[in-house]
């Protein structure tokens, strides 16, 4: 079974070379286009028989390593695959999201040139590689460098429209702020393999040292996966296209973190402080991030702060104690964010402009689009029978188990948010007047439309598969509506709802929001702390250290120079060039030597 | 074959037979060059397969007795990190004579001065006779002077700060001030090592100059207590160590491409193998006694080159002062005094050869195009360069430590061995400067390469062509692969590494128990 | 009387010449000048047959140092004859006869100094080697520079010389004998004053620091290859005099002198250097640079036996090439332009030949590998650290790079800076023939140095047996 | 006792003279009182009975140098001397030279054990002179013939007024 | 018969020396110079003789007359130097010759 699991590795690998090498092929446009689809697509299927073949929680993972690093002669790193209950199920989701995207990509980027195209599709394949990479990694040292190639891959795919310095921008940032966390990843990859001697993801020994280790893994998890002060980046990286972002910066890579918790759960297991931190971390952010969903006009930028806030989710859920919890809800909205976010790509595609508030009335021109929106909205917002009901129930419901009360309130106030700000952006895109724009727009080609819903399908179906996802018991789909903490997410999404579908839908309760704040909210108070780090602190340092360099060091080294050439100028005085003086020193010196050798024997 | 000896010598004499050439014909001088660094690729891919790692130790050894009065003969030989770096140079100088094959005036005299520089530098990497180890040593630095003098560019610097005076009297910036300043610099570092040398050779009974004898009569402690820090100074000056670096800024930024490419590439890891081969296994206690000092100025040199990388604005000082830092990099390795850390250091300076080697490249065909090196007045060139583009980014990524490229090995390694050897904090700031190298690097690709079209000024840019690819499909493609597969040349530095480390070891005080 | 056989041939080779020279007729006499080179190399390759042992009562002695410091002695007299035939056509075609009949005695004074083995002859060679010097110097007339060159050399000489017979006054007193072997045992006060009367005496020949007055104007004002020989010849002489008669006339009184000397290679090697770094002139800078040298060589004098004069020895055969080639390629600068530092602008470029020949000529004398010099450098240095004087070495190590500073400031101008004119300077057949000998043998002795290491090491334990 | 008058006689003549060199303004005068003061030298070896030195001595020194030094003095004098030319500078520094060249000697002359009545030996004749110049110093009496045939011919070279070139 | 003792005979010689080196260091004159240099030169054959007479060896008058014939030729060659200088330089005075310098 494990080679299959080795397909998405390895396809999309060879897709990369042939389309990085054979730059002809690269620039042929479509060729190119439809290899990178044909091996996602492979990939994807490999994947489901992989996950079908793959052993259960408790039965020992399949594996195949070839030695990386050596030492003294010993091996110390290994490279290769491992195939268990967790890298499984996320490999499918990985690959079945990324072959969607891929498909879509092919209608939404056919207008981009040729050389764009092959290079958009040469990163997406690398882009698989390095999930999957990451996702099979044996041990904590290839974990780390898949996550940093997948960062690689975020940085090209932000800035894939290069000459737009605003996605130059983006792309620096987002690498910038992630590679700040992963300062925190890589001490912890460091002191694991110091305190344990290997990169394996358990931890024996004193717990002391777990923790510490727990706690520097987790800051490159709020790096990448955008926890409340690091998220800065991940509203920026929309100036990638937009399948770019629903493959990356909603649904697979701002997961990875979430998935490197589960990955190594052993060792946070072992670290209970670390995982309290993390609830209430996923929840503040969760909350932070809702609220500024709300207030945004662009589209995308409402999905990008709703990721950010449905991470928080997840990362409180890891934080009870059970990785179930979390890593079930990061499949159930990978499937739906991929999906509300393809459908966003299709409405921009239609009309042009991400701004909302040029859109409106796009239900009646784009049938199709609006009604997979609606549905991703609806399980966003956790309404049953959709994936997103369950799993986000689970979440509150492991929340309730761990007696975490406070995160659990600002989850459930966070759950009403969803719900608000997602139909919001449903009244005023799809519902309503149609804007100018909206009168033109036309519905996307079947080629965007089949993926997305084959997309709605699996947000549709994903609540009722818990039984695969590493964890030992099935829960019965129907065990969640009578739990407390459901039926009060429910109410609350419902509540949303109707609260937000009176605002923009009919426009009563127009005094609801408070402009001040919502325009305060808007500009980023977070982004501005770290663009003000840049401008006051790090760059005025480096200035200083330039130029102490430069006049200080360097000055001083000029200094010897200086005062050889001037000294010697000076020397040249005292030899006067008049033979009267010469035979004066040379009388003088003949006396001092007699004189010295003379007396000096004497003493 | 005395494959060593051929390596060694068939630069110089192709250098001497490019004497009598005639200046005219410039097809026999550039086939000639290239031909001689063939033969040293060549030959250092011979010693590489040649060499057995299993065995390990000194392997293909070639004596000849030179001066037998004093103790001083030809004594050639190579160990594990001899092979990894041996084969650096043979890549740096290939790509290097390929990256100059469009430079017309007084060709021949560059070639032979090229070639006599790396004909001193892989006789320092396999001389086992200190003296002769010296003499190469020396004929390695002595060409960069008339290089960076005749065919080097000026900066204009302004003049300010507290030493103004001294700055304006010496004519800062200009192409004499850095080939006098590098020159003058590295040969009094020469000074201290010689002085080094006749303490060891003393040390040893004054009969013989070679290492292995050497290693066998070690100095009494408080000797070794003074000469470690001479070499350590001595060959410093060569890695860039912090006092000592400031003429590497000024050099390489004056220096034509390969001179660069050549220099910093491959000439500032010779002081690092200096310091470790000489300094570190000649003079264990003394290493000992100096690592936490070693280390503390190898942090200064990270943190403070990559600071200093990130405020400068030229391109080629941006390299400068991140060569610096990545230099600062490889001496916390050799500090840590552990397996790790050593391989780390090793295999950094055999990855940011081939890193700077193909930076500087870049930088020669950014700068043969543009004529222009302010990395904000740049901007879209990637419209008009798209190759040079990719290979600039791919030399980025690798420096700050991106896996896949063989910088994250290196500085990895140098990482886990640091930590482990209890310094925690050298490598917290190891790896924060590598965060300040992806800051500095990104922005300097963003400024360059991306944004709207080259600015008008920039009217006849082109992408690289010809022979000008074989630099860069050569270096960028070494990068790749050592960083996917490191295994290839990780193998034989750790040999050398448990051949030298061991020794250096048997020094240490109980209390520094590993 | 065979031990002699070199100085009486050298004797024999400047009658010779001075014969021809009265043969009549008006042509230029450019067969002498080949006369006496092809004489004295001749001489050169007899010093492998003369016997050893003592001639004359023992006054001199004919042994392995004797005969290194004749050969570097007749070596620099080859070069300075061949390199003075287009000097001399150019500027005094008719008088070769007197230049070379003074250069042969002279040449003669200074095959018999590093023999002598008794007071008398010592100072009789030292004289015979000195006057003919301050007669050539003036020999040009032509110019300004060159007379007050000349009487600066001749004030020198004439006052050291009554310091010099006031001092031999002072031995003789003590002891009443000349011969070394007698004079050896000699101690007290009166033998220690009139060894350092005679040490002082003899200095101003070595042109150690504080009797270096006359040194830079001699060396830019007389003529080119007489200064070629004038730097080089008389130092190694005067050096094995000197060696000869504090380690085998005085050494019982080491302890007085040897930090005399010790002082004079300080002041000689710091001042000679730093005076050096300013010069705008080819030949003064040249003479700097030899003065900084002449530290180095005191050193490896007060060292004394074995390790010492062996390094001594050694470093002037190394010194002898690359110093007297670096004077003829400024000869022949100065001859097409001037003797400013400007005037070699873009030499190598002029004519690649002289460019390359100058440049090995400078890192021989800076020291650098794969020439003379660095060999001679190190066994210096190397006898000098085994001797105990550690920090000298590092000292010297450091003087090196400021010596390299200046030899660099020159190369720059002959390999980095463009040309003024670019016609090639024109070179005599002779002098490219001398210029051509002293690359080989600075190259050769850089690439293949180690007989004449085992022969400097024989003569080092020659003195003092 | 007489020894001693005649000592002190002609050594103050020979100081006097010397003095008179160095103080004189007019060369010619200066050199007249040079060999004043070399024929008192002469008669100083007479008393120390070197007879053949006191000889060659005078036919040397005072014969031979003073002449020249003579017409050297015609040669050189163009015009009227210039005043100032034979006048006296920096007296200060060169005052302190000589003095601390006599205190040397002196303190070293103090210092040595010197034999105080005359020696054994004597002084020599001129037989025995001539013995010890051609035995043991046989070399530097034939090279000294070499040097002096030097300097005649660097001498003639260097002052004869119409170069063999014109 | 005792005449003066050898101090005597030092003290003159070291007084001659002292004289004639005062000349040499003060006189302007390059003629007068010379003749400070003879009268140290004699001053040295003086204390030779002196010195070879108490010692009661030969090798003192030797040394005397060696000494005698060496500052013979140096003197000649001296004046013809001092000669020619003064054809070219138009003047005896010991600094006029001083062009080069430094």
């Amino acid at each position: 079974m494990i080679e299959l699991a080795m397909v998405p590795v390895f396809l999309p690998l060879a897709t990369f070379g042939v389309l990085a090498v054979l730059w002809p092929l690269r620039h042929s446009g479509m060729p190119a286009a439809w290899l990178s689809v044909a091996s996602a697509l492979a990939s994807c299927v490999a994947a489901i028989l992989a996950w079908t073949g793959a052993p259960v929680a408790g039965e020992p993972a399949q594996g195949m390593v070839f030695d990386w690093l050596v030492h003294d002669g010993k091996t110390i790193a290994e490279v290769g695959f491992r195939l268990d209950a967790i890298s499984a199920p996320m490999l499918v989701v990985v690959t079945f999201v990324a072959a969607c995207v891929q498909v879509y990509s092919l209608g939404y980027m056919a207008h981009e040139p040729r050389p764009a195209l092959g290079r958009y599709f040469a990163w997406h394949s690398l882009f698989i590689v390095a999930m999957s990479g990451m996702v099979l990694a044996p041990n904590m040292l290839q974990f780390l460098a898949c996550w940093e190639l997948v960062g690689l891959c975020s940085y090209l795919l932000i800035g894939f429209y290069w000459d737009k310095p605003s996605a130059g921008r983006a792309a620096v940032k987002a690498v910038w702020v992630t590679r700040f966390a992963d300062i925190g990843l890589m001490s912890g990859v460091v002191l694991l393999y110091v305190t344990t001697g290997g990169f394996a993801f358990e931890m024996t020994g004193d717990s002391g040292a777990a923790t510490l280790v727990a706690a520097l893994l987790f800051c490159g998890v709020m790096g990448k996966s955008a926890q409340v002060p690091l998220h800065v980046w991940l509203p920026d990286a929309m100036e990638g296209p937009t399948p770019v972002s629903a493959l990356l910066h909603a649904a697979t890579m701002v997961a990875a973190g979430v998935f490197l918790v589960v990955r190594a759960w052993p060792i946070f297991e072992a670290a209970p402080p670390v995982l309290t931190a993390m609830t209430w971390i996923g929840a503040v952010t969760a909350l932070v991030a809702a609220c500024t969903a709300l207030v945004q006009h662009d589209i995308k930028k409402v999905l990008a702060y709703s990721t950010c806030s449905q991470l928080g989710y997840m990362v409180a859920a890891l934080g009870t104690g059970s990785f179930f919890g979390g890593y079930f809800h990061l499949t159930t909205h990978a499937f739906f964010k991929a999906l509300l976010f393809l459908a966003a790509g299709s409405v921009i595609h239609a009309v042009g402009t991400n701004d909302l508030r040029e859109m409106g009335g796009l239900a009646k021109k784009t049938k199709l689009t609006a009604g997979l929106f609606i549905l991703g909205a609806l399980a966003l917002a956790g309404v049953p029978p959709l994936s997103g009901f369950f799993s986000k129930d689970l979440v509150l419901e492991e929340l309730l188990h761990a007696h975490a009360y406070g995160p659990l309130l600002i989850c459930l106030a966070a759950a009403g948010l969803t719900a608000f700000y997602m139909t919001r952006v449903v009244c005023m895109a799809f519902l309503g007047p149609a804007s100018a724009r909206s009168l033109e727009a036309h519905e996307s080609p079947p080629v965007m439309l089949l993926p997305m819903g084959a997309l709605a399908l699996t947000a549709a179906v994903a609540g009722f598969t818990t039984g695969r996802f590493g964890n030992d018991v099935a829960l019965a789909p129907w065990h969640f509506a009578v739990t407390a903490p459901g039926v009060a997410a429910l109410l609350l999404a419902l509540g949303g709802i109707a609260l937000a579908y009176m605002k923009y839908g009919q426009g009563k309760l127009a005094g609801l929001g408070v402009p001040a704040l919502a325009a305060f909210i808007r500009s980023g108070p977070v982004d501005g702390l770290f663009v003000r780090g840049w401008q006051q602190g790090l760059r005025p340092l480096a200035g200083v250290v330039g130029w102490v360099d430069r006049y200080v060091v360097d000055g001083a080294v000029n200094l010897f120079g200086w005062a050889a050439l001037v000294g010697s100028e000076r020397m040249r005085v005292l030899q006067s060039g008049k033979l009267r003086d010469a035979t004066y020193l040379l009388v003088m010196g003949a006396l001092v030597v007699v004189a010295w050798g003379a007396i000096g024997g004497v003493r | 074959m005395p494959w060593l000896s051929i390596t060694v010598l068939a630069p110089l004499l192709a250098a001497a037979i490019l004497l009598l050439v005639p200046s005219s014909s410039r097809g026999t001088t550039r086939v000639l060059s290239a031909a001689a660094s063939l033969v040293s690729l060549w030959g250092a891919i011979e010693v590489s397969l040649a060499y057995n790692l299993h065995e390990g130790g000194l392997q293909l050894r070639e004596t000849l007795p030179l001066v037998p009065s004093l103790g001083i003969n030809w004594d050639l030989a190579v160990d594990g990190w001899g092979v990894s770096l041996l084969l650096l140079t043979g890549l740096i100088l290939f790509a290097g004579v390929f990256a100059t094959w469009t430079l017309d005036d007084r060709d021949k005299d560059f070639y032979i001065l090229l070639l006599t520089l790396v004909a001193g530098v892989l006789g320092v990497f396999v001389s086992l006779d200190l003296f002769v180890f010296f003499l190469f040593y020396e004929i390695a630095v002595l060409p960069m002077y008339l290089l960076i003098g005749i065919w080097g560019s000026t900066k204009k610097i302004e003049i300010k700060g507290p030493f103004a005076f001294a700055l304006r009297r010496l004519d800062v910036g200009g192409r004499e001030y850095a080939a006098m300043k590098l020159t003058l610099m590295l040969l009094i570092g020469s000074a201290f090592i010689l002085v080094g040398i006749f303490a060891l050779y003393q040390g040893g009974g004054a009969r013989d100059f070679g290492m292995l004898h050497l290693a066998e009569h070690p100095l009494s402690r408080e000797a070794q207590l003074w000469v470690f820090p001479a070499l350590w100074l001595g060959f410093g000056s060569l890695a860039g160590v912090f006092p000592f670096h400031t003429w590497s800024p000024d050099g390489h930024a004056s220096a034509p491409t390969a001179v660069s490419m050549l220099h910093a590439g491959v000439l500032m890891k010779l002081g690092a193998f200096g310091v470790m081969r000489v300094g570190m296994v000649l003079c264990p206690e003394g290493a000992v006694a100096w690592a936490p000092i070693v280390g503390a100025v190898a942090v200064i040199n990270v943190v403070y080159g990559a600071l200093g990388a990130m405020s400068q604005t030229d391109l080629k000082y941006v390299i400068a002062y991140s060569s610096v830092s990545h230099m600062g990099v490889v001496m916390l390795g050799a500090a840590t005094l552990d397996t790790d850390g050593w391989n780390g250091a090793v295999f950094q300076m055999f990855a940011h050869g081939l890193m700077t080697g193909l930076f500087f490249a870049l930088v020669g065909l950014v700068y043969g195009r543009a004529h222009d090196r302010e990395i904000f007045r740049m901007g879209g060139f990637a419209k008009a360069m798209p190759g040079v583009a990719v290979f600039f980014t791919l030399a980025g990524l690798s420096s700050l430590g991106m896996p896949g490229f063989a910088g994250f090995i290196a500085e990895f390694l140098v990482f886990l061995g640091a930590w482990r050897s209890g310094n925690v904090v050298w490598a917290l700031a190891g790896i924060v400067g590598a965060w300040v190298t992806a800051v500095y690097v990104l922005r300097a690709v963003r400024a360059i390469f991306w944004g709207e079209g080259p600015p008008e000024r920039y009217h006849h840019l082109s992408d690289a062509k010809g022979t000008e690819w074989v630099a860069l499909v050569l270096l960028g493609g070494c990068l790749i692969v050592f960083g996917c597969w490191p295994r290839l040349v990780l193998d034989a530095i750790d040999v050398g590494t448990s051949m030298h480390l061991p020794v250096v070891l048997q020094a240490v005080k109980p209390e520094l128990a590993l | 009387m065979m031990p002699l056989a070199i100085p009486i041939g050298v004797c024999a080779l400047a009658v010779l010449v001075l014969a021809i020279d009265l043969v009549p007729g008006t042509g230029p006499r450019r067969g002498a000048a080949a006369l006496a080179a092809a004489g004295l190399a001749a001489l050169f390759v007899a010093t492998w047959f003369v016997p050893s042992g003592v001639a004359l009562s023992g006054a001199f002695e004919n042994d392995a140092f004797t005969v290194y410091v004749q050969r570097i002695v007749l070596g620099a007299g080859v070069l300075a004859a061949t390199g003075m035939i287009d000097h001399a056509e150019r500027l005094f075609p008719r008088r070769h006869g007197e230049y070379l009949l003074l250069l042969l005695a002279s040449t003669c004074g200074m095959t018999l100094l590093p023999g002598a083995k008794e007071l008398i002859t010592l100072i009789v060679a030292f004289e015979l080697m000195g006057v003919p010097l301050y007669a050539m110097a003036a020999l040009h007339k032509g110019t300004t520079i060159g007379n007050e060159g000349a009487v600066k050399l001749y004030v020198a000489g004439a006052v050291s010389a009554a310091i010099t017979a006031y001092g031999l006054s002072f031995v003789i007193g003590a002891t009443g004998e000349t011969m070394f072997s007698v004079v050896r045992p000699g101690e007290g006060p009166m033998i220690v004053l009139g060894a350092l009367l005679m040490l002082a005496g003899m200095a101003y020949k070595l042109g150690a620091v504080p009797f270096h007055g006359w040194v830079p104007d001699t060396y830019q004002g007389a003529p080119a290859p007489f200064v070629a020989f004038l730097s080089v010849a008389p130092k190694a002489a005067g050096l094995a005099g000197m060696a000869r008669l504090l380690w085998e006339a005085f050494p019982r009184t080491a302890d007085r002198w040897t930090p005399i000397l010790l002082a004079l290679a300080i002041l000689s090697m710091a001042i000679g250097n730093a005076l050096a770094i300013p010069q705008s002139n080819a030949r003064r800078l040249l003479a700097y640079s030899g003065i900084g040298h002449m530290g180095l060589l005191l050193l490896a004098l007060l060292m004394g036996r074995g390790s010492g004069l062996e390094a001594m020895v050694f470093y002037l055969a190394t010194y002898v090439a690359a110093n007297m080639g670096a004077f003829l390629v400024a000869e022949a600068v100065e001859a097409d332009g001037g003797g400013e530092i400007a005037h070699f602008n873009g030499l190598a470029r002029r004519n690649p030949g002289l460019g390359l020949a100058l440049l090995l000529f400078l890192l021989s004398l800076g020291g650098i590998p794969f020439v003379a010099g660095f060999w001679g450098k190190m066994v210096l240095f190397r006898n000098a650290w085994l001797a105990g004087y550690t920090w000298f070495v590092l000292a010297g190590a450091l003087v090196t790079v400021v010596g390299l500073f200046y030899y660099l400031r020159l190369g720059r101008a002959v390999y980095i800076e463009a040309p003024t004119n670019t016609a090639p300077v024109a070179t005599g057949g002779a002098m490219r023939t001398a210029i051509v000998l002293a690359v080989l043998v600075t190259v050769g002795m850089g690439v293949f140095p180690t007989p004449f290491i085992e022969a400097a090491a024989a003569a080092g334990v020659a003195v003092g047996r | 006792m007489t020894a001693w008058i005649l000592f002190v006689l002609v050594a103050f003549g020979t100081l006097v003279s010397a003095v008179m060199v160095v103080r004189t303004a007019d060369l010619v005068r200066a050199v007249l009182w040079l060999a004043a003061s070399l024929v008192a030298t002469a008669g100083l070896y007479a008393l120390l009975d070197a007879g053949f030195l006191a000889a060659m001595q005078l036919l040397l020194y005072t014969g031979g140098i003073i002449t020249l030094m003579l017409f050297a003095v015609m040669l050189v004098r163009r015009g009227p001397e210039a005043p100032t030319a034979g006048l006296i500078a920096n007296p200060g520094r060169a005052l302190t030279a000589s003095l601390a060249v006599f205190g040397l000697v002196a303190f070293t002359v103090a210092e040595a054990g010197l034999p105080t009545e005359p020696g054994a030996g004597g002084s020599p004749s001129a037989k025995l002179l001539g013995q010890v110049l051609l035995g043991p110093l046989a070399l530097p009496f034939e090279a000294l013939s070499v040097l002096l045939l030097a300097a005649m011919v660097g001498a003639i070279a260097l002052a004869r007024r119409k170069d063999p070139e014109e | 018969m005792n005449g003066p003792p050898l101090e005597a005979w030092l003290a003159l010689s070291a007084a001659l020396f002292a004289v004639g080196l005062f000349g040499v260091l003060t006189r302007k004159n390059l003629v007068a110079i010379l003749l400070g240099v003879e009268l140290m030169a004699n001053a040295a054959n003086l204390n030779m003789v002196a010195l070879g007479h108490f010692r009661g060896t030969p090798f003192g008058q030797a040394a005397a007359l060696f000494s005698i014939a060496l500052t013979v030729a140096e003197v000649v060659v001296g004046l013809a130097i001092v000669v020619l200088l003064a054809r070219t330089h138009k003047s005896v005075d010991a600094d006029a010759p001083s062009e080069m310098q430094g």
